[in-house]
């Protein structure tokens, strides 16, 4: 099997290299055009044209717009603790990165003879053909995800500023109020999976030619993890920390230039997982007609998954009014939390029943 | 390799366990504290223990400190830079340093018991942490679980009645 | 009252949008096809190559943002005329009272929209700005 | 009073009172074009249309039927509302629809009504007329065109003007108001029918096209010309009084104004004002700041004692004099006069020696209470023009008959029955010494007078002045002095006026004394429509005796002047006068200003003194400051200002009180303040206050004293060859501030010499040559006017030019001798 | 009136006599009410009233000018510009008219070159068109001064002119 | 793995800093957070002991004194809190109002 190193074989560092560099490739670019396809589909929703000028329908636009970014003038408030306000966009984008490091985006692939998992975090035991992952997984992304708040808190908090600092507070309020609902509501496919492992998640749904999703079994669960999904990435119509008409633009107020922008892409780059995740474990993942014959085929239906799951986020913000915050806390504690609840309760029942 | 890994993660715990308690502004402090926890973890995925890991991350990093964040903001607290006690650092640092060595002395010195327990690692990753830790809190301790429950109800009625101004 | 129903609408409503041919002008190269009655930029009526405004002081009494200074003055048959008109577009609102309440017909909006500048004096337009252009 | 039932309303009205003036007194509404309250009934316009039930229903004009008792009568038929509408269909029929175009839009009765009775659409259609415009004067405007023939003007020009220069002319179909012969308007523009003529028909053209009626604001003021003290209204827009405003309900003269009062306005905001103070540098007047003008002054003023010297013109407020006399005060000087130091001998002198008090025991609304007016020179409705419109109305409407005593004839001598006794200039007071002296001949009083202090000694001194020995010497008859001493004597109330002012030197204390004495000796005084009025020239020249402006202990102006001359007066400050125009002996008083040592002047123009100054100061028009005028009746009035400051000046107030702080004393901090310690020093003042004034201000009551004084006549000893000057006011001007009103200088830019038909006949002189007027002192070149109120061998001329200043030749004796070329 | 008639009328205002008027005015001066009577007398003495006249009876009587103008516009019987020594009246009145009275008027227009109520420059004629003089029967009618000429024709017009031509101004 | 000892020494390092924050701070949050890494360094040998020994009642332990600590921080900073309103301040000191 060639070189190895600390037991393992080189082809597996190549691999996992690469697997990176795909799925971060892939995120960023993703962002970059989610931010252009946003601003295309709003608008048609809006009956305008969105933007048009830069390249052929306004297809440089994200490049444009990055470059702008990234050429403005880094501004630090003078008030603001500045080591704080530094590392903000950073512990806001890390989180939103790292989180893909444990999502399947395809089933396993043979290159020059090594198989490989197309999941960043795992290794397939040659013997017995086993795809081995993190077998927290789905807790690793809840850890993870709850992390992406301290970057916005943080912001608020070290602009020293009252937008900024109001915004920081509702954004930490209202990540732990649907946290908690969002948690629940995918405890319920634990309980028809048995295992905290996405591998294994996917791997069940892929009964019926590939269309045991879960979100047959569990639609509510799918329903209420997409929405507390939404609130917890602050997407409209739960953007109350970033509220413009309130809030000018609540936490990132006194931002510009590249820690902006990495605001900016946290934000997407969340939505991206958080998509992923639900295409992951209600919409079966890579799974798919014909993915054992065609491997390839896996992450072609995962990211069509993703984006139809997108498209639909869009979708949303350009229909729904932002909430206000009182309706938002009654949401969340009020209706999907013992929703979620009561959903365990009748899973765990039904199960009973039928085991 | 595990050593070395081992070693990076001890100092980065231990340098950010001292700014806990050094940094003047308390929300750098309670920064370096979500380090500390993050080495925790570290250290408790180190111990084939992933559940406990992510439960640490989950629990403590991502909601408890949250929380202590979120009240540090709120009450504004500015720098306490006022007074030093220099008295009071060195007469706790001196405790602080007895207790270490005691501590130190008594656990290296103590007996420890050889491993009686069914779990070694490769039958927890055989099996699943999770589903190991759960088998044993809905069974053997299931009493204590429902008493930690009623404690989280008390604590948060506590913590209504403490906040609200006027009842 | 059910909640979902009306986001279901909602969603109903911008999905078809999203199929409907955007109203959207490229405005610099495409142009707005003024309707006729829009209330752009003032204009001075002009017949027999004079100015028909008497100064009857009608427009700067109606005008709710007080944007029309208007001075008589007395020709030389002894007539009267708007000896100074000014029209301060940063004040306008552009309701069109001035227009109605014109007794002699000697003010009318254009279609002209465009009415940015670089300094604060350009948007006072004088009586000789706002004549008729022929 | 008479009960009376309008639209079902009880109401009840005085017996004499008109339908009309019920239902106004009463609340009630009657549309009307053609009425004002201050002329006599006409019913021109069919607008007031009335039911009357006891009249069957008919419909009657409310404006000239009377009011019995027990009348029913309705005023909003539905027959009566369909009536006026069709009155006001036939009157637009021929009236121009200009509104746009005509300046009265807005404030026109006819366009008020069409409104109200909402006549869109006329059923009928006729040409309109097509009367040619008369633009030839300056202030008039007439469009016949717009006239719907009410009549008012017409009628205010003879019932209360007495000039009638508008009459309806070529009666029926062709009706319209004008002038003798179609002339041009060419009266003394008064603007009195301007201000009733309901439509735009009459306009006044220095107000044409410059703003709508209702973009103006309404500031109330009080004249700032003569001294009748006439209230003003202002219309201001934008910080510019651009017109007076006609308010029939205002003051004792209900609105009536003369030339200067209504046209003579622009002073106020004239480009000539001054603006910032100017300094002489390097014999340079040159802009300077208030500080370093200031400063100066206060330098100058500080320790000067009795070096220091004040004149102030009575056109300022009784607040700034009292200030300003304090100023002097702190400087340590009693140095101060105003008005030539004579102009007020009348008051200060003549009525303290005859009646104890410095005040005229009449008032001006006994005019119209009397029985009998004797007016010395006709000049009174020259110099007061709106006591002259008083004096029409008492003659007109209340029969009272006129007397006038003067060197020439005028205005009033054309009053139905006056009786004009011309005399020859300069023997006024022997004239009236003759009255006296028949009174006492033919016992024509009643004796009482005898117990009065000094009777005796006027019996003595009276010896004299036998009608016969005054006849030779005044060019009277003698049966004419008798008649008119009986007439005086014999009438239940009567009332002398006479002016005084800079123009007047003759009119001193022996005239006031020698005029108290036929009051005192008749027993007319203190009793309605009896007493004497002395009609100083300036509206504020009562008060400023009042507030002790004049010379008491210090030097008075003509001294002040003396002082200059040789050098005992170092530091002279002039608040508003114009010395070097009208005081007389020009040459004089300029050898004098230019040897003071400092000189200082605050006005509101650079006069022909101020630009002699060392520093000047800019000061405000009565528009812009606040305090009390005092009119020649002693009626005090508040003033408040209708416009900000123009430019840097401030009110003489605040330079006094700065100075008064520079130099080290308690300035006060407002007018109200220094009005309060006037009513508390002042005789007649006490108890008022600036909210018990009100708008129509208050009568400061006069005590009296009779003591009878035996006047001087001074012998008038002609010149042969010689020709008589007088000097006084003319109608269009006052003082030399209307120099600065456009009005008043439209109808009367220049000076001019007026003579008699013989004279110019003999002198073969034509109207508008140019005389050279030579006199002892000097020559000055004036342009000719031939009248035939001229009585032979006498010249007049005004004195308030500075273009052609008068007093070149004048001494400042009553009469001035000179010789006149071609 | 054409242009060039106003204008040889307004040169025409003579020097006027003041003591003619002064007669007059003398003669009712201390008459309450003398306006009229002194007005009358001065027509009666000028044949018209004189603008300085006016201005001077003005004066004596101590009325407005305007006053004096505006009775004299109000009666028709004074008459404020010289008139010519034959004053010409034809009548337009209905019967006239339909008898063909125009035709008289405009024959007279064009024989004396005047218009209605003008006088020839030589102050000869004056020419008037009146309403009904009275004597439809006689109809079309003229008059001159106090003779009546009846059943008017165009040749008649010839002969009324050359005859007063005759006649003397005095 | 490595061995026990290890992590025990960890632990007691963690232990003995808490202690001193506790001791020396005056600051109530920071005090809190001092305990709260007291608590971690005990879990911390809970787990080590559970794993050393192979049995997860350790584990589980730390289990409970998670949720002790999350009542803990309910609790405490909503006393905090109501402190803060108080006395516009969160130092120790400054609790003294049954100080004689």
């Amino acid at each position: 099997m060639g070189i190895e190193i600390l037991g393992l074989p080189m082809m597996y560092y190549i691999a996992m290299v690469a697997k990176v560099l795909v799925a971060f490739i892939f995120v960023l670019l993703t962002v970059a055009y989610a931010t252009y396809a946003e601003r295309k589909i709003i608008g048609h929703m809006q009956v305008r044209l969105g933007p048009m000028r830069t390249g052929w329908h306004g297809l440089l636009q994200p490049i444009a717009d990055g470059v702008k970014l990234f050429f403005k003038e880094e501004i630090v408030p003078s008030q603001a603790s500045t080591f704080a306000f530094l590392i903000a966009p950073l512990i806001a984008l890390i989180p939103a990165f790292i989180t893909f490091a444990v999502i399947p985006f395809g089933g396993v692939i043979e290159v020059a003879g090594y198989k490989i998992p197309l999941q960043i975090a795992s290794y397939i035991d040659v013997a017995s053909g086993k795809v081995y992952d993190v077998n927290v997984g789905v807790l690793y992304i809840l850890a993870m995800s709850s992390l992406g708040v301290y970057g916005i808190v943080l912001a608020g908090w070290a602009s020293n500023s009252k937008y900024s600092l109001l915004g920081g507070l509702r954004a930490s309020a209202q990540m732990i109020s649907y946290e908690l609902s969002a948690g629940l509501a995918i405890v319920s496919v634990f309980m028809l999976s048995g295992t905290l492992s996405l591998n294994e998640i996917v791997t069940q749904q892929s009964a019926m030619g590939g269309f045991g999703w879960y979100v047959f079994k569990q639609p509510l669960a799918a329903f209420m993890f997409f929405i507390c999904s939404l609130a917890e990435i602050n997407r409209t119509p739960f953007d109350l920390p970033e509220a413009e008409t309130e809030l000018v633009s609540g936490f990132c107020t006194e931002y510009s230039s590249m820690k902006y922008a990495m605001f900016f892409m946290a934000e997407y780059a969340n939505m991206v997982t958080v998509c992923a995740l639900t295409a992951t474990l209600f919409l079966g993942g890579w799974n798919g007609p014909l993915t054992a014959e065609v491997p390839l085929l896996g992450p072609v239906y995962f990211v069509a998954k993703v984006y139809i799951l997108m498209f639909v986020c869009m979708w949303i913000r350009a229909t729904l009014p932002r909430y206000r915050y009182d309706q938002l806390m009654h949401l969340g504690w009020k209706v999907l939390l013992p929703l979620s609840l009561l959903n365990i309760v009748a899973t765990g029942i039904i199960g009973y029943f039928i085991n | 390799m595990e050593t070395l890994f081992f070693a990076i993660i001890t100092l980065v715990a231990i340098v950010s366990a001292i700014l806990v308690i050094s940094c003047k502004n308390p929300i750098n402090s309670a920064l370096s504290l979500v380090m500390t926890f993050f080495c925790l973890a570290t250290y408790y995925v180190m111990l084939d223990a992933p559940f406990m890991a992510a439960v640490q991350v989950m629990v403590y990093a991502g909601a408890i400190m949250v929380l202590i964040v979120f009240t540090i903001m709120l009450l504004n607290i500015r720098v306490d830079a006022t007074k030093k006690h220099t008295h009071k650092v060195v007469l706790g640092s001196i405790i602080g340093f007895f207790t270490l060595i005691n501590t130190v002395f008594l656990l290296l010195k103590g007996h420890v018991a050889v491993p009686t327990g069914p779990y070694s690692g490769e039958m927890i990753k055989q099996l699943g942490h999770t589903e190991l830790i759960g088998k044993e809190m809905f069974t053997n301790f299931l009493l204590p679980f429902e008493i930690t429950s009623i404690l989280l109800l008390v604590a948060i009625v506590g913590a209504v009645i403490l906040a609200k101004k006027k009842l | 009252m059910n909640p979902i129903t009306p986001i279901i609408n909602g969603l109903k409503i911008t999905l078809s949008h999203l199929f409907k041919k955007p109203v959207t002008l490229q405005y610099p190269t495409e142009r707005p096809k003024v309707a006729q009655r829009f209330r752009g930029l003032h204009a001075l009526n002009v017949s027999h190559n004079k100015a028909k405004c008497v100064a009857c002081y009608l427009c700067p009494t109606v005008c709710p943002a007080k944007c029309i200074t208007v001075e008589a003055g007395e020709d030389a048959n002894h007539d009267k005329y708007a000896a100074k008109y000014e029209i301060d577009m940063l004040r306008c609102i552009f309701c069109g009272y001035c227009v109605e309440a014109c007794p002699v017909d000697a003010i009318k909006m254009t279609g002209e929209f465009e009415l940015a500048n670089y300094r604060r004096q350009d948007f006072i337009y004088t009586k000789e700005r706002l004549l008729e252009k022929k | 009073m008479v009960n009376l039932t309008i639209d079902d309303k009880q109401v009840t009205a005085p017996k004499n009172a008109t339908i009309y003036d019920a239902a106004k007194l009463n609340g009630i509404k009657i549309p009307i074009l053609c009425h004002d309250k201050k002329l006599k009934p006409f019913g021109a316009c069919r607008m007031c249309l009335v039911e009357v039930e006891q009249m069957k229903g008919r419909q009657i004009p409310a404006c000239t039927t009377p009011v019995t008792d027990g009348m029913i009568i309705r005023t909003s038929t539905p027959d009566i509302v369909k009536a006026r509408k069709m009155v006001l269909e036939l009157l637009l029929l021929n009236h121009p629809i200009d509104c746009p175009v005509c300046d009265k839009g807005g404030d026109c009765d006819l366009q008020n009504l069409t409104y109200e009775y909402q006549v869109n659409a006329n059923r009928f259609t006729d040409e309109k007329f097509h009367h040619e415009i008369d633009y030839n004067n300056p202030l008039i405007e007439r469009d016949m065109n717009r006239c719907v023939l009410c009549g008012k003007c017409a009628r205010i020009c003879d019932e209360i003007v007495s000039f009638g220069a508008l009459t309806f002319i070529s009666r029926g179909i062709e009706t319209k108001i004008g002038c003798e012969f179609e002339d041009a308007l060419n009266c003394e523009f008064c603007g009195s029918c301007v201000s009733v003529c309901p439509v735009g028909s009459l306009l006044a053209r220095p107000f044409k096209f410059k703003s709508r009626f209702w973009a103006l604001t309404n500031k109330k003021s009080v004249c700032s010309y003569c001294g009748t003290g006439c209230n003003l209204t202002l219309g201001v827009k934008d910080d510019k009084v651009l017109t007076t405003i006609y308010d029939e309900n205002q003051g004792f003269h209900k609105g009536q104004l003369c030339c200067r009062g209504r046209f003579g306005y622009q002073f106020i905001n004239s480009d000539k004002r001054l603006t910032t103070p100017l300094v002489r540098k390097n014999n340079v007047l040159t802009e300077a700041s208030w500080d370093e003008a200031l400063d100066l002054v206060a330098s100058h003023l500080k320790g000067a004692g009795a070096s220091a010297g004040a004149l102030a013109t009575p056109r300022l407020t009784n607040e700034e004099l009292v200030l300003f006399k304090k100023l002097m005060e702190t400087a340590g000087s009693a140095n101060h006069d105003h008005s030539a130091g004579y102009a007020h001998a009348a008051l200060t002198e003549g009525f303290a020696r005859s009646f104890g008090t410095t005040a005229s025991p009449a008032t001006i609304l006994d005019i119209q209470k009397s029985d009998l007016l004797l007016v010395i020179k006709t000049d009174t409705y020259e110099t007061h023009p709106v006591v002259g419109f008083e004096i029409n109305m008492a003659v007109k409407n209340k029969g009272v008959k006129l007397n006038i005593l003067s060197d020439k004839s005028g205005k009033l001598s054309k009053l139905p029955d006056a009786t004009t006794l011309i005399h020859t200039p300069g023997s006024e007071i022997a004239v009236l010494n003759a009255i006296a002296k028949v009174i006492l001949d033919e016992k024509l009083a009643d004796g009482s007078a005898a117990s009065i202090p000094g009777y005796a000694e006027l019996e003595k001194a009276l010896a004299g002045f036998t009608p016969d020995a005054v006849a030779g010497q005044s060019g009277l008859k003698a049966t004419d002095i008798k008649q008119l001493a009986s007439d005086y004597a014999k009438a239940a109330k009567a009332l002398i006026l006479f002016p005084a002012g800079n123009a007047y030197p003759g009119h001193n204390a022996d005239l006031a004394s020698a005029a108290a004495n036929l009051a005192i000796l008749t027993n007319k005084l203190g009793k309605e429509g009896c007493g004497i009025l002395c009609m100083a020239e300036k509206n504020n020249s009562q008060g400023a005796v009042d507030m002790g402006f004049y010379a008491t202990n210090g030097l008075n102006a003509s001294q002040i002047i003396d002082g200059c001359a040789n050098g005992s007066i170092k530091t002279l400050f002039i608040a508003g006068e114009n010395p070097v125009v009208s005081y007389p002996d020009q040459a004089r008083i300029k050898g004098a200003l230019d040897k003071a040592d400092f000189l200082v002047v605050s006005d509101l123009f650079l006069t022909e003194t101020a630009a002699m100054a060392d520093v000047v100061l800019p000061a405000c028009s009565f528009a812009e400051k606040e305090g009390t005028f005092t009119s020649v009746d002693r009626r005090v009035q508040h003033i408040k200002p209708a416009i900000r400051k123009i430019g840097q000046s401030r009110s003489d107030f605040d330079i006094f009180g700065a100075l008064i702080a520079k130099l080290g004393g308690q300035a006060p901090v407002a007018p109200s303040a220094v009005f309060d310690e006037i009513a508390a020093a002042t005789q007649g003042y006490a108890g008022m206050s600036y909210a018990a004034l009100g708008e129509e201000g208050v009568f400061a009551p006069v005590a009296v004293k009779p003591v009878l004084v035996a006047p001087k006549a001074g012998a008038v000893t002609p010149e042969p060859g010689k020709l008589a000057l007088v000097t006084g006011s003319v109608l269009y001007h006052n003082g030399t501030l209307s120099q600065f009103g456009e009005g008043p200088m439209y109808v009367c830019p220049e000076g001019y010499i007026e003579l008699s038909r013989s004279d110019a006949a003999r002198l073969k002189i034509e109207n508008d040559d140019l005389l050279n007027i030579t006199s002892a002192i000097g020559s000055v070149k004036l342009k000719a006017r031939v009248s035939p109120r001229m009585p032979e061998g006498v010249l007049f001329t005004p004195y308030h030019f500075g273009a052609a200043e008068i007093n070149q030749v004048w001494t400042g004796a009553p009469i001035t001798w000179v010789t006149l070329a071609k | 009136m054409s242009e060039a008639v106003a204008q040889q009328i307004e040169e025409q205002e003579p020097e006027v006599d003041l003591s003619l008027a002064d007669k007059v005015i003398d003669k009712y001066i201390d008459l309450p009410g003398n306006l009229m009577p002194v007005l009358q007398g001065v027509q009666e003495e000028y044949g018209y009233v004189p603008r300085k006249v006016a201005d001077y009876v003005a004066e004596r009587l101590n009325v407005y000018p305007s006053q004096i103008y505006g009775v004299l516009t109000f009666y028709a019987q004074f008459h404020l510009k010289p008139r010519g020594r034959f004053i010409i009246r034809v009548c337009v009145g209905t019967a006239c008219h339909v008898s063909g009275a125009p035709r008289i008027v405009e024959t007279f227009f064009d024989k004396l070159h005047i218009g209605h109520a003008e006088t020839t420059p030589d102050l000869r004629y004056t020419f008037e068109k009146v309403a009904c003089l009275g004597a439809c029967g006689m109809a079309p009618l003229a008059m001159v001064n106090d003779d009546t000429f009846g059943k008017m024709t165009v040749q008649k017009v010839d002969e009324i002119i050359a005859e007063y031509n005759q006649r003397p101004m005095k | 793995m490595e061995n026990l000892n290890s992590y025990l020494i960890v632990s007691a390092i963690l232990f003995s800093i808490g202690t001193i924050g506790v001791l020396t701070r005056k600051n109530a949050i920071v005090i809190f957070l001092s305990i709260e890494l007291i608590q971690n360094a005990v879990n911390l040998t809970f787990v080590a002991f559970s794993r050393h020994l192979g049995n997860l009642d350790g584990q589980v332990f730390v289990f409970f004194v998670m949720t002790v600590a999350a009542a803990e921080a309910a609790v405490g900073l909503a006393l905090m809190i109501a402190f803060y309103n108080n006395k516009e301040s969160i130092d120790v000191d400054d609790v003294n109002l049954m100080k004689w």
